[in-house]
């Protein structure tokens, strides 16, 4: 089990951001903050999907395409 | 009490993903689902049957062509989320604009030296999407903070020109407008939505669709966000 | 012409195209845009009427985008509950020249083009959410979908508008995350984000139990966040309440589905896949659904606000539907998919029969609108209909979900659900005979609006159209239920059932 | 005597006669009260004569039957005349053109008289619907439709008194309503079928707890209707609320619904074979006794006449179920008899109280003396019908009960018997001390009551057809042998369940 964990570090520190963001949605009360932590969900689970990219000795780039090339723009609209 | 209800809940959350990701295979090793499964087939024939020599542009514009095609749309939706919701009504606009801060001229100067450059900049980012890393998005990208620049250093009349009101909504809707023009050029040659020819001897109008499609992406991403700063800023 | 494989791309590239251009070409005016969006409609809904009848005549068929075979590339995979469509272009259709004569009063006029630009990207994600067989697309569908209710909820400007889409935003964004990384479990799993492609490589049994069994709960408390069901639900007054009222009925009516057509997807994954033992999943969607029956029925008895009202009674049938998925025999499965489509209409006439209220009157509330049945007489009569028919009396439409979901209950050997259904729907009928009650007999508080009449005749045909949908479904009934039989059975056939 | 299948168009005519008329008179409301008073009545007629024409080819042994729609795969509607149905059709469609001539009179001077109509037409098509189901699913259908759509009838004065009345008509029917949906379901899925057949649908090979569940369901959702105690609170409340003529109504036949719908499942559904070997019949036939003589001693106290005549009604429905559940053919008899017999008893004896209230005024029993002098062919409509409700012979109440008698004699259930007696002891109790204070105590002289003592008898439209209620119990009672009246259609379908 925690040889896998270790393996697998790179998922399980998305795992840790992801956690850290829900509670910052779930805790602050600040608005701007549960935007913060939105963010901070949603950059984890790009992580995560970026991460399963990565190989070995690999050197071109040829991961799934993340859908972190969408601009931050869903979320501008509650900031003001 | 709430704060201890928040942990207890994350913990039970944190837990089994933890646990799952575990479960997953190794981390980077070769033999992955992700490589041997879909992948190893684009990483074969993306190259020669695609069109864009960046296998990470064949996908996104090709193989999954579809899904960014909607995540352009992602993007205009915010924008129409935007306009519909923070959007001025007669009362607020006819507000007197704040006091504008003055700039420096130093400011200035350098931001009307470099503007160009990063209008060319961001061209040939959009451009070279197919060979190498960027494209559309980022050029997109790079276009709409040199607008922001502009707004920010020489004034909002000075932007308002580099996007005249007259095809301004349709430049903001030039993402999924090309995407959808090329993909039914694909319908027209090839049968499918999308679908790009695949015989050598129209290789170049493969690569044009790819590039007309950054072109489009890349003016719609930056008139989409010059906009929303627009709009924001005037708020 | 109806076996014309383009019909499945254009069906959601139509309300596409149709969206980004409506600001461009009404340029501001709202008449132009209203018509604009109509049309567009129009041409979408032909298209899913194509659609339906192909699959009503061959089954399943699938479109591939780029002409790339199904896992490499992205494909629209067409079955009987993506019929589900129809409805979404039905009531879409009317909410749309519905709201032509309201958001003219309701919101300000800069506003409306992207009010109806909102309101086809909204259709375009439902129409791409039901008919996709790619995950990943599913989500990014999904976003268009969630990102436009969002805007839409919170479209008047108003404060508490603002609130509401806010608090509505929050939970949506935090389950369309959990879906997200559900799905990058099971890619990592499988390599793969074609739903079928997945549910054969699941089935393989090469990959551990962990993170499927987690996969599944991130993708089925996900969709039940979309779906309000409790205890996730608490978004839903709010903003089905204070959205505009066409909205309301789209939301209510239609959107909620999108998370059950969902959760439907992730058993068409796992039944398939036989990898995991669903019937925990089973037992508390079970619970669940008949929590939320009985909860949404509860809090509506005391709502003055006829909007609030309406919401709540969207979380118990929720509950209905999703207690008929979990019960997990053929009769409930197809009641609650056919409930799906009855809920729709009739959810969507309750609505904007309200608007129609609220759009002549100005009042909302049940003390307010006393006695106005002998002012709009047609209004009230809908929404008495629409009120009959969402208690279950037979034989309006809301009956048949009833009679399926008890006989399945009893099918599946737990006739204890099959109890608080039905007596779930008692609940509900308390508050609707408040309604009829303070509509037809209790003395006027606003004496003056007896005289207000009618809504014009764009809000109150929507209106009776789908008031006598509610009527002719329950009759007609047969026909979205032998449609749906096949779905179910196959979807069924890996239980051994 | 083997019973012959006809598919017959008219059955369904019959319920949508009155349905159609309904909805087609709702634009006449406002330019023709005239126009639409003939029409209905004209509906209301013909509907009657229809379900009169059924009555001989049934007593010849047809079963007319008719498939209306199939609304999916498990749930049809299906149409059925048989001989217990067109008993209680017949007089349904019967007493309510007595009651809609009535209205026309009534309701004169009341407000929304166009909702009053309306819904008052849709209530006899769809009871009707009940009388002439075919199957289990039909039979619901119907039901909670009259159920439902009889509450703006219920609450039409809206008053509070008629709102408070009206909600726990609602809560009442709606809960009862419920269980009947759930024993309903459970039979078909039980049973496999929901076809309502002479022999009964349900076999033992289910297991004897789901069938006596089943069983309560039934009778428990049929029993709020049919006022079994301890359901039959709604029954006092709504009746004093509504008007008269929907009174006469809601008393004479569609309380009388539910005890249909109790042998519907008796001897339908269940069979009476079945319910022998299950033994649960002697529990029902305890609590109809207790029902009978409950409700009676309740009904003595009462001071407002309708209130009275409600828990009156409470007392004779309890007679209905008593003679279901002793299981004997001649009990049964009794039972269908008592039904058609009780509906126009009770019926003269609201449209009474309905023209006492506007022309003398008089809702309590306290003000009653001496109207007698006053509106003397109201008050011996009354009394005929009092003494039918008692059971003096030769009235219509005396066969009923004769058969009744019988019925418990033949069960060997002489206790019963009693509880017989002393309903008719009690039901005496109640309504003579009316009548001799009508007759024979002189008329209060105070004040206001001379103003309206100049009104004496009420106009025609009112008075016929309370008159003609009340000779209806008369002629039940002295030509009780004829063929086609209620007697010979019991009998026959005594004799079919009970081979």
């Amino acid at each position: 089990m925690l040889l896998a964990l270790w393996t697998n570090v790179d998922y399980v520190a998305s795992v840790v951001l992801f956690c850290i963001g829900l509670y910052c949605v779930i805790a602050k009360n600040n608005l701007i903050k549960k935007f913060i932590g939105l963010n901070i969900m949603e950059t984890s689970v790009f992580a995560f999907i970026v991460a399963m990219g990565v190989v070995e000795g690999g050197t071109h780039p040829s991961w799934e395409p993340a859908p972190g090339r969408r601009t931050p723009t869903p979320y501008p609209r509650a900031l003001s | 009490m709430k704060k201890a209800l928040v942990i207890v809940l994350l913990i039970v959350a944190a837990v089994p993903l933890v646990a799952a990701v575990a479960g997953l295979p190794p981390h980077g090793s070769p033999s992955n689902p992700t490589y041997t499964h879909v992948s190893a087939y684009y990483l074969e024939h993306g190259a020669e049957e695609a069109g864009a020599e960046n296998i990470v542009t064949d996908m996104i514009l090709n193989y999954r062509g579809f899904d960014t095609n909607g995540e352009v749309t992602v993007i205009f939706t915010s924008l129409a989320a935007v306009f519909g919701v923070l959007l001025l009504t007669g009362a607020v606009a006819r507000k007197p604009a704040a006091p504008e801060i003055p700039v420096s001229m130093v400011v200035r100067f350098i931001a009307r030296l470099l503007a160009p450059f990063i209008a060319i900049f961001a061209v040939y980012v959009i451009l070279n999407g197919h060979i190498s890393p960027g494209g559309g998005f980022q050029g997109g990208t790079v276009l709409g903070a040199l607008y922001i620049t502009v707004s920010i250093v020489l004034g909002r009349d000075e932007a308002r020109r580099l996007l005249p009101r007259g095809p301004k909504p349709w430049l903001q809707a030039a993402g999924p407008l090309t995407f959808v023009g090329v993909g039914l050029l694909g319908l027209v040659l090839t049968g499918y939505y999308l679908g790009f020819p695949t015989t050598p001897a129209l290789a170049w109008l493969r690569t044009a669709m790819i590039v007309v499609i950054e072109i489009g992406i890349g003016v719609g991403g930056a008139a989409v966000l010059a906009s929303v700063y627009e709009t924001m800023e005037a708020d | 012409m109806v076996s014309w494989p383009q019909w499945l791309s254009l069906v959601a590239l139509v309300p596409l195209v149709g969206a980004v251009t409506t600001p461009a070409v009404s340029r501001g005016r709202s008449r132009v845009a209203a018509l604009w969006a109509l049309g567009v409609m129009t041409v979408t809904s032909f298209a899913a009427l194509m659609l339906i009848l192909r699959v009503a005549r061959e089954g399943p068929f699938s479109y591939p985008f780029g002409g790339w075979k199904s896992p490499i590339g992205i494909e629209f995979r067409f079955d009987e509950f993506s019929a589900s469509i129809g409805i979404v272009c039905l009531v879409g259709w009317l909410a749309v020249l519905y709201s032509q004569r309201y958001v003219e009063h309701a919101l300000e006029e800069p506003r409306i083009p992207y009010y109806y630009t909102l309101l086809l990207l909204n259709f375009t994600g439902m129409i791409g959410f039901a008919v996709t067989g790619d995950l990943f697309n599913l989500f990014v569908f999904m976003e268009i979908l969630s990102l436009s209710s969002y805007a839409l909820v919170a479209i008047s400007g108003e404060r508490t508008a603002e609130m509401a889409g806010f608090k509505y935003l929050i939970m949506g964004a935090i389950s369309s995350l959990m879906v997200l990384f559900s799905i990058g479990l099971l890619y990592a799993s499988t390599g793969s984000l074609n739903m079928a492609d997945i549910s054969s490589r699941i089935g393989d049994g090469a990959v551990g139990p962990i993170p499927l069994a987690m996969a599944l709960a991130g993708l089925t408390v996900g969709f039940m966040v979309k779906a309000a069901l409790f205890p996730l639900h608490i978004w839903l007054p709010d903003a089905h309440a204070i959205a505009p009222s066409p909205v309301s009925a789209i939301l209510s009516g239609l959107v909620v589905k999108t998370g059950l057509i969902g959760i439907l997807r992730v058993y068409q994954i796992y039944y398939g896949a036989k990898v995991l033992d669903l019937s925990s999943l089973n037992t508390m969607l079970v619970w669940l659904g008949a929590i939320s029956i009985v909860m949404g029925a509860f809090f509506a008895i005391f709502q003055e606000d006829i909007k609030m009202m309406l919401a709540y009674s969207t979380i118990s049938n929720i509950g209905y539907i999703v207690m008929g998925f979990g019960l997990a025999s053929p009769y409930s499965v197809i009641g609650g998919s056919v409930h799906i489509f009855n809920h729709a209409l009739i959810k969507a006439t309750l609505f904007l029969a309200a608007g129609c209220l609220i759009h002549k009157t100005g009042y909302r509330t049940l003390y307010d609108l006393r006695g106005v049945g002998k002012a709009m007489p047609l209004t009230t009569a809908a929404l008495s209909v629409g009120a009959i028919s969402i208690v279950g009396i037979p034989p309006t439409a809301g009956f048949l979900c009833k009679w399926y979901i008890a006989l399945g209950a009893f099918e599946a050997g737990q006739p204890f659900f099959g109890v608080a259904l039905i007596f779930g729907a008692l609940f509900i009928f308390v508050y609707y005979i408040r309604m009829v009650n303070s509509f037809y007999f209790r003395q006027p508080v606003h004496p003056e609006f007896l005289e207000v009449g009618e809504a014009p005749a764009s809000m109150l045909a929507p209106v009776l159209i789908l008031a006598s949908l509610c009527l002719v479904m329950g009759i007609l009934g047969r026909i979205p239920l032998s449609f749906i039989e096949p779905a179910a059975h196959r979807l069924l056939a890996p239980l051994g059932g | 005597m083997e019973s012959q299948l006809t598919t017959s168009l008219v059955t369904p005519a019959m319920f949508l006669l009155p349905i159609l008329g309904a909805i087609a008179v709702v634009p006449l409301t406002r330019t023709s009260p005239k126009a639409r008073a003939l029409g209905l009545g004209l509906a209301c007629a013909v509907t009657a004569a229809l379900s009169m024409s059924f009555i001989p080819g049934v007593l010849a042994g047809k079963i007319y039957e008719t498939h209306v729609l199939r609304l999916t795969p498990s749930i049809w509607m299906f149409m059925r005349v048989d001989a217990m149905g067109a008993l209680f059709g017949t007089t349904i469609s019967v007493l309510w053109f007595l009651a809609l001539v009535y209205s026309a009179g009534y309701m004169a001077d009341e407000h929304r008289r166009g909702r009053y109509y309306t819904f008052f037409m849709l209530a006899l098509g769809w009871t009707l619907g009940v009388a002439y189901a075919g199957n289990l699913l039909t039979f619901l259908i119907f039901y909670e439709l009259f159920s439902i759509l009889t509450y703006p009838l219920v609450v039409h004065e809206e008053t509070p008194e008629a709102m408070a009345a009206g909600a726990k008509y609602v809560i009442y029917i709606l809960i009862g309503g419920s269980l009947v949906l759930l024993a309903v379901v459970s039979t078909f899925f039980l049973a496999g079928d929901q076809t309502l057949t002479a022999t009964g649908l349900l076999s033992l090979e289910k297991g004897r707890t789901p069938l006596l569940a089943v069983f309560w369901c039934f009778i428990v959702g049929f029993g709020v209707k049919a006022a079994l105690f301890p359901l039959h609170g709604w029954v006092p409340d709504a009746h004093p609320a509504a008007p008269a003529p929907f009174s006469a109504v809601l008393s004479g036949v569609m309380v009388a619904a539910g005890s249909f719908g109790i042998m519907r499942v008796v001897f339908n559904v269940f069979g009476v074979k079945l319910l022998r070997e299950l033994g649960v019949m002697p529990y029902l036939a305890g609590i109809a006794a207790f029902t009978v003589v409950f409700a009676a001693i309740l009904a003595v106290r009462q001071d407002n006449l309708k209130r009275r005549l409600a828990y009156s009604t409470i007392s004779q429905m309890g007679y209905v179920t008593l003679g279901v559940a002793l299981l004997g053919p001649l009990a049964t008899t009794g039972a269908l008899v008592h039904i058609a017999n009780h509906a126009f008893m009770k019926g003269t004896l609201f449209l009474c109280a309905g023209l006492l209230i506007k022309r003398a005024c008089v809702t309590n029993v306290s003000q009653m003396n001496g109207t007698a002098r006053r509106m003397p062919w109201t008050m011996g409509a009354f009394a005929i019908a009092a003494l039918g409700m008692i059971g003096t012979p030769p009235l219509s109440g005396f066969v009923s009960k004769w058969y009744l008698g019988l019925g418990m004699l033949e069960a060997d259930q002489p206790l019963y018997l009693v509880i017989l007696l002393g309903g008719a002891l009690l039901a005496a109790v109640y309504l003579l001390p009316i009548v001799y204070v009508a007759y024979f105590k002189a008329p209060p002289a105070t004040a206001d009551v001379d103003e309206r003592s100049e009104q004496r008898e009420a106009p025609a439209s009112m008075l016929v057809p309370t008159i003609v209620a009340a000779s209806l119990t008369i002629v039940l009672g002295l030509a009780a042998a004829v063929p086609g009246l209620p007697v010979s259609l019991a009998r026959l379908t005594a004799t079919g369940f009970f081979r």
